[in-house]
C-alpha cells in the first residue's frame, strides 16, 4: 500500500503544474477560455511538447503512461489550472481508438498531441443504457453513410478528427470523420464554465472505413478513462476553491476579526476539508480500479466517483461563494470560474444522481 | 382556524389575474419566463402600467398614493404577478427610500420625491455596502463633510444594483468620524449626475452586469438631502432593513418556476423515459414542492399576523432564508434537469431579436447562468448567515 | 384567512394542556408509559370526561368536533405531554365505524370514551397498495371466520373491541372482533418510545356479522385521520423538544459562557425553529385537506405532511440530542424520551420516503 | 501509488482470518452480529483469547507484550475482527491508560500495571468528564489534596462507560486550585475499592445502563499512583486524546453492519417488492456504501501516513466526524429498514438464553435501539463540534 504518486509520475504532475502556472494563469486562462477560440493552440502545443497527451497512453499506444494515476495526476493538474484545452477529446477518442484500431496512423499524432480528436459519441435524447442510438451508418457504394447528430461534443471546432459513433446493421461502431468531410455541420458555442462545445450534425457523410465494427468495448473505455479524467479535473478545481476560501477566512475582516473566527464558519470549512479528502479518495478509488479492476466491477467504482465528485462539488462551490460573500460571485475573481467549472462537471457524462443509479444497478448485476 | 381566503378577497384576486391579462404585455411575460434580459425601458414600461393603475406603490399609505391594502391583498397581488410571469417592481425607490422618506423625512422631501418615484422621472439605487463592510455595514468609511450648505462626499459603495440606470442614489455615508461605529451615520440623497459620481459596473460570473461600484469624489450634496437628523441615519437604516417585505418570501416567484420546471421534467427524457419518472429527480422535485406548500402557508401566517398587528421579528428572517433556500433548489435543478445542455452558453440568446436555432432544449441555454446569479440570494440583502444570527438572538437572546 | 384556533377549540387545546400538565406530567408519564399496563386507566378516564375522545367526532357521530383542526389541537397536546392513552385507536377505529357503521351501538362508547377501541389493519408484510390483504374472512354458519395476523397494532391488549380488516370474496371487510373472542390471541409488548403495542393472531375467529361489506372508504378515512394524528403529534413534540433546547442553551455553560453564545450552534438552533415552523405549516395544510379536499387531493397533502414531519423530526430529534450532548441521552432527561417519540412517528403509518413516493404517485394520478 | 496490500501483509490478513475461524466463539460472535448485550464474563473472555495468542495490546512496543505489528497490521486486524463480529476489545486499560503509563509512567508502574491490563486481573475505567465540564474538560473540579503520602479526592466523575465492573479508574484531577485552568490537573489512579467510591449507574434513553457517575468522598490514594509529575496532567491527558489510534474511523464495523444491512434489505418487503428495489432506500444505502468505499481509504491514507511517520493531527478528527457519521447513517438505515417493527421494545430478547417467539423480523427489536444508543458517537471522545473546532484550528489556523 503506497499512497504517493511514483516519482516520474509526480515530476509529471510538477512540471504540469509549473507550466500552467507560468503559461496559463488565471487571468490568461480566461481570456482564451471565453475567447473565439476557447482554447489555447500555444499552450495545447507547449503541453504537446512536455509529453502530456502521451502520459495518458500506454506504450503499446505509443505513449509512456496511460494508467489509472497517470489520467489522474493529469486532469487534477488540469482542474487545479482550470485549462481547457483539448484532453477531455484526447483521452476519450484515444483510448477508443487505441483499442478499436491500434494500428491507426491517426493514433499516434493524438499520443503525440499533435493533432486535435473530438470523441463525438454523445446524442441529444439522454437515452437508457441498452438503447440504440440515433444515429445511423449505412454501407453505401464507397463505404458508410452517417446520419444524425451528436450533442455538446468538447472541443469539436478545434479537432481535425471526429471519432463518431453510429449504429450498423452488425452493431454499434466507430467511425472516423475529418473536419471537413462533406455533409458535416458542427456548430460550435461557448461553454459557461469556459472552453466551447458543438453540436455535430452529420447528413449523409461518407467515409471509406470503419475504425471499428462492434465499438462497444472502445467506447465502454472511452467512458471508463473520461469518467475518471473528469473526476480527476473536479478534485484539482476543488483544491483550489477550497484553499482560496481558507485564504479568504484568514484575511477578510468583518466586525474587526477575521471571519475565521466566527465558528459557525470554522464548522463549516471543517466539513468542506473533510469532503474534499472524501473526494480524493474516491478518485484514487477510481484509479486504482479504472487499472486493476474490469467490467461491471470497474464502473460501478467510476460511477462511486462521479458520484461523489459531483455531491462533493456543489457543497464546494456553494460554500466557497457563500463564504466569500459578494465578491465571491464577480468575474474578476478566479473562484468564481473555479466554482462554475466544479459545477459543470455534474453536467457532464452522467451526473451524481445517474451515477448514483448506475452505481445501484451494477450492484444488483 | 380557516386558511381559506374571504369572498372579498378572492374577488380581489380575480381583480388581479384580469388586471395581468389585459394590461402585461405577452413580450414582457415571455421575457421573465424565459429568463431573458430585461432593459431599463422594460422595467419602466411595466412600472407605468401599474402606476397607470395606481397599483404601483402598493403599501404606501393612500395620501400618497397607495391603493390602500391590506397585507392579504398585497400577498395576493404579489403571488399572481409573480405566476403570470410579471417583472418585479425595482424596489430602490418605491420599496426601500420610499418608506424612510414617509416615516422620516420633511414634507418638502416628499411632495418633491415620491411623486416622482410613481411617475418615473427618478430611478433609484442604493449605497450601503462597501468594500471592507459587507455584513459588517455599520463598519462602513464614505465620508459626509460639512461644508456650508453643503456636505462633500468622499467614498465608495459597492454591490450597487442597477445602479447604471439610477438617476439617485441614497446613501448611508460617515457624518461623524469619531462616533462610535453605529452613531455618526447619516442618510444622504445624492443626485448621481453630481460632478464627481462615477459608476462602474461589476462583472458577476455569470457574465451579467447589473451590479455596480459607485465612487464619490469630493461630491457636493445640498444639505436639504439629508434625510431626518444628522447623524441618526443608522436608525433609518435598520427601518429600511426590518420594514416588513410581504414578498420576502418570494412564494409567487418560486411556485411559478416551479409550475415550469414540472412541466419541463415531462418534457425532457432521461435514460429514455420522461424525466418526470425518474425517481430521483422525482424524489429531489417533490420535495422542492412539499417544503414551497410549508412555506406558502408559513408565508400566509406572518402575512396574517402581520394584518392582526404582529411585528415581524424572526420571522422575516425565516422567510428570507427559507424563501431563498427554496429559490436556489430550484434554479439548482433546472441546471440539473438539462444534464450537458446545461453547459453551452449563448448570451445573445437572452436578448430580444435574436434569431439564431436554439441549442438543446428551450431555455436550457439560461439555466446554469441563472443558477449562478441566483447564488446572489443568499448573500445580498442581508446574507442568511446575518439572518441566522439575528433568529437566533431574537429566540435565544444570547 | 385565518390562523387562530376558535375559542372553543383554543379552550379544548388549553384544557387539555393544563389537566395533562397536572395529572401526567413526564415523570408519571414515564412510569406509566414504560410499565406494565403501557397507559393511564386514570388519565384515560379523566380525559374522557373531559371529552376529548368527543372531540375527535362530528356531531353525526355524537361528537360535538371532529374537523382536521380539532384533531390537529388534540394531538397536538398529546404530543406535547407525551401522552400514551389510547387515542390513535380511538380516532382511526373510530373515525372508520362512524362511515361504514354510523348506527353501531359500539359508536357511541367509544365517542364517549368510555369503550376503548383499536385498530387492526397493518399487517406483517407492506404490501403494494392494490395487494390483497393476507387477512381472509370466509362465509361460515353463524356469521363469519377470520383468520390472519395483525402488526405493532397500538394499545390493542387495552381495547374491549377490536376492528379488523379482511378480504371476502366480495372486498375488503371490516369485522368488529371484541377482546375475550375465541381463536383471538394478542400478544402484547412494550414500544421504544413508550406506550403498548401487540401482535394481534386471528384463528378461526367467528364473529356473526361484518360492520362493513366494502371497507374501503372506512379505511381510507381511518388512514387519513391516523396521518394527520401522528403528523399533529409530532408537531407537539418537537415543540417541547425545541424549547428544551433553547432553555439549555441559555443555561448550559462552557468556557465560561452560555453554550448558546457559541454561532456553530446559534446557527443550527435558528434553522431547527425555522423548521419547525415549516412542521407547523405542514400540519394546518394536512387539516385544512382533511376538512376541504377530498381523495386524491387529500392525500397528497396528508403524505406531504408525514413526510414533513418525518424528516423534520429526524433533524429536530437529532439536533436537540447533540446539542444538549450527553445528558441529552439519559433517561433522566425528558428530552430523551422527546426525541425517542419524535424518531418513531416516522416508522408509524408509512415513513418519509414512503409518503413521499405517495405524494408523487398521487400527483400524476 | 498503490492501494493493494503487499503479499505479507495479504498473508497476514489470512493469518488473522485464520485466527478468528478458529478461536472466536461463535456464541461471542452471534451476541455481536445480533446487538445483543455482552456480559463482564463475555468481554474477559475475548480479552484472554487475545491474549492468549499476544494480540490483545496490538499497538504496544514488543519489550511490554505487544506483537510489532506495523500500523497496516494493525488496520487489517481492526478490519477483519469487526467483519468478523469479534467484540470490540475495550479500550480503558489496554489502548488509553496504557500508552500514558507506557510513555510518562515510573518503571515501577509499569510493571505493575501493564501485566495486570494483559491478564485481565484489573478491569480499569476512565474518569474525564463531569457534570460541569463536558467539551470544556479543563474546567473540571474533582480535587485531590496532598496529606502526607496520600492525596484526598473529592468530587464527581460522569459518563465513565462500564465502571460498574471496573477495578480501577484512571482520573484528572486538580491539585492546584489557583492555577489557570489547563494547569494544576493531575493524572491520577485510584483504586475503585477505596473506601468513598461509589459508582451510581446512568440509564440511557434505551434502557441500557453502561455509563455511570462516579463518586469520590475524602479517597486516600497513595502518591505512588501519581502519573508523571504533578499539576503536569494536562500534558498527559492530551497525548491520550490525540494518541494515533488506528481504529478511530470504525471502518471494519461500519463495513460489517453494512453487509448486514445489505442482506437484510434483500429480504425484507417494502411495498411489496423487496426493500433493496425501493430506490430511495436504495439510494439511501448507495449514498452511505459510497461514503464508506471512500472513508476506507481515507482512513488507508491516514494509516499510511502514520506508517511513515506522518503526525496525526487535524486527519484523526476528520476521521472521528466521518466515521461516525457513516455508522450513525447504517443505524439509522436499520431503523427505518425495519418500519413499524422498529417499534417492540422487549429487552430481555437481547440477553442470553432468552427463548420467547420473536416479534417481527429478526433482530428488528434492536434497530431502534441501537439507533438511539449510537447518537453517543458524535457526542463522546471529544464531540463532533469539538472535532471541527480542532479541524479549523490546525487547518485554517485561527
Amino acid at each position: 500500500m503506497d499512497f504517493h504518486h511514483y516519482d516520474d509520475r509526480q515530476m509529471l504532475a510538477d512540471t504540469l503544474r509549473r507550466y500552467l502556472a507560468a503559461e496559463a494563469p488565471v487571468e490568461a486562462r480566461n481570456r482564451v477560455a471565453y475567447g473565439d477560440t476557447g482554447y489555447s493552440p500555444a499552450v495545447w502545443a507547449g503541453l504537446g511538447e512536455l509529453g502530456i497527451a502521451g502520459a495518458l497512453f500506454g506504450e503499446d499506444a505509443g505513449g509512456f503512461g496511460g494508467s489509472g494515476f497517470d489520467i489522474m495526476v493529469v486532469f487534477e493538474e488540469l482542474g487545479r489550472a482550470l485549462a481547457v484545452e483539448p484532453f477531455l477529446g484526447t483521452l476519450m477518442a484515444g483510448r477508443a481508438l487505441a483499442i478499436a484500431a491500434p494500428e491507426h496512423a491517426a493514433l499516434a499524432e493524438i499520443v503525440a498531441g499533435t493533432s486535435i480528436i473530438a470523441f463525438a459519441h454523445q446524442e441529444p435524447q439522454d437515452r437508457a443504457a441498452g438503447d440504440p442510438l440515433a444515429t445511423r451508418a449505412t454501407k453505401v457504394e464507397g463505404g458508410w453513410s452517417l446520419d444524425g447528430a451528436k450533442a455538446v461534443v468538447a472541443q469539436a471546432e478545434a479537432a481535425a478528427l471526429l471519432l463518431v459513433s453510429a449504429e450498423t446493421e452488425d452493431g454499434r461502431s466507430l467511425f472516423l470523420v475529418p473536419a471537413g468531410a462533406k455533409g458535416l455541420t458542427i456548430r460550435g458555442y461557448a461553454n459557461v464554465d469556459g472552453g466551447r462545445s458543438a453540436e455535430v450534425t452529420l447528413r449523409g457523410v461518407v467515409v471509406a472505413d470503419r475504425v471499428a465494427a462492434d465499438g462497444a468495448a472502445a467506447i465502454a473505455e472511452a467512458e471508463a478513462a473520461g469518467l475518471l479524467a473528469l473526476s480527476a479535473e473536479g478534485l484539482g478545481a476543488m483544491e483550489v476553491a477550497k484553499e482560496a476560501t481558507i485564504e479568504y477566512l484568514r484575511t477578510r475582516k468583518q466586525f474587526g476579526v477575521p471571519i475565521g473566527k466566527f465558528q459557525a464558519l470554522q464548522h463549516r470549512i471543517a466539513t468542506v476539508l473533510m469532503e474534499v479528502e472524501q473526494a480524493r479518495s474516491a478518485v484514487i478509488n477510481a484509479a486504482d480500479a479504472f487499472d486493476n479492476k474490469s467490467g461491471t466491477a470497474r464502473d460501478r467504482i467510476l460511477s462511486a466517483a462521479k458520484h461523489t465528485i459531483g455531491a462533493i462539488g456543489q457543497l464546494v462551490a456553494e460554500e466557497a461563494i457563500q463564504m466569500h460573500g459578494g465578491i465571491g460571485m464577480t468575474w474578476e475573481l478566479p473562484l468564481s470560474h473555479y466554482a462554475k467549472r466544479i459545477t459543470m462537471i455534474d453536467q457532464q457524462l452522467g451526473d451524481q444522481d445517474q451515477h448514483l443509479q448506475r452505481f445501484i444497478a451494477l450492484g444488483r448485476s | 382556524m380557516d386558511l381559506r381566503f374571504t369572498p372579498e378577497e378572492e374577488a380581489f384576486r380575480e381583480e388581479v389575474r384580469a388586471f395581468l391579462r389585459d394590461k402585461l404585455p405577452r413580450r414582457l411575460s415571455d421575457k421573465v419566463r424565459h429568463d431573458h434580459t430585461l432593459s431599463k425601458a422594460d422595467m419602466e414600461e411595466w412600472h407605468a402600467i401599474l402606476n397607470a393603475r395606481g397599483w404601483l406603490a402598493n403599501h404606501w399609505p393612500v395620501e400618497h398614493g397607495g391603493p390602500g391594502w391590506s397585507v392579504v391583498q398585497r400577498a395576493i397581488f404579489e403571488e399572481e404577478a409573480a405566476r403570470a410571469h410579471a417583472p418585479r417592481v425595482i424596489p430602490f425607490g418605491v420599496s426601500m427610500l420610499a418608506p424612510v422618506l414617509i416615516k422620516y423625512g420633511t414634507e418638502e422631501q416628499k411632495s418633491r420625491i415620491l411623486p416622482r418615484i410613481l411617475d418615473g422621472s427618478d430611478w433609484w439605487c442604493q449605497g450601503y455596502s462597501e468594500p471592507g463592510s459587507g455584513s459588517d455595514l455599520a463598519s462602513l468609511k464614505t465620508s459626509a463633510v460639512r461644508d456650508g450648505d453643503h456636505y462633500i462626499v468622499n467614498g465608495q459603495k459597492t454591490w450597487t444594483t442597477l445602479g447604471q440606470y439610477a438617476d439617485w442614489i441614497f446613501c448611508l455615508v460617515r457624518t461623524d468620524p469619531k462616533a462610535k461605529a453605529q452613531e455618526g451615520i447619516s442618510f444622504l440623497l445624492i443626485d448621481m449626475k453630481s460632478p464627481g459620481v462615477e459608476v462602474r459596473p461589476i462583472v458577476l460570473l455569470d457574465g451579467d452586469a447589473e451590479v455596480n461600484e459607485v465612487f464619490f469624489t469630493d461630491v457636493r450634496v445640498p444639505v436639504g438631502n439629508l434625510v431626518g437628523e444628522e447623524n441618526k441615519g443608522w436608525t433609518y437604516a435598520k427601518y429600511l432593513l426590518t420594514y416588513e417585505r410581504t414578498n420576502i418570501a418570494g412564494v409567487g416567484a418560486s411556485a411559478a418556476a416551479f409550475d415550469r420546471l414540472k412541466a419541463l421534467a415531462n418534457t425532457l427524457t432521461r435514460g429514455g423515459r420522461p424525466l418526470a419518472d425518474d425517481p430521483l429527480f422525482a424524489a429531489r422535485m417533490a420535495r422542492v414542492e412539499i417544503e414551497l406548500a410549508n412555506m406558502t402557508t408559513t408565508n400566509l401566517r406572518v402575512v396574517a399576523a402581520a394584518a392582526g398587528g404582529g411585528a415581524p421579528g424572526a420571522e422575516s428572517s425565516m422567510l428570507k432564508i427559507k424563501g431563498t433556500e427554496i429559490r436556489q433548489a430550484i434554479t439548482a435543478l433546472f441546471r440539473r434537469a438539462y444534464g450537458p445542455y446545461a453547459q453551452p452558453f449563448i448570451p445573445e440568446a437572452f436578448e430580444e431579436g435574436y434569431n439564431g436555432e436554439p441549442v438543446g432544449p428551450e431555455d436550457a441555454g439560461a439555466a446554469a447562468p441563472s443558477y449562478f446569479n441566483n447564488r446572489k440570494l443568499s448573500i445580498f440583502g442581508g446574507s442568511n448567515e446575518v439572518q441566522r444570527n439575528i433568529i437566533s438572538k431574537m429566540i435565544v437572546g444570547l
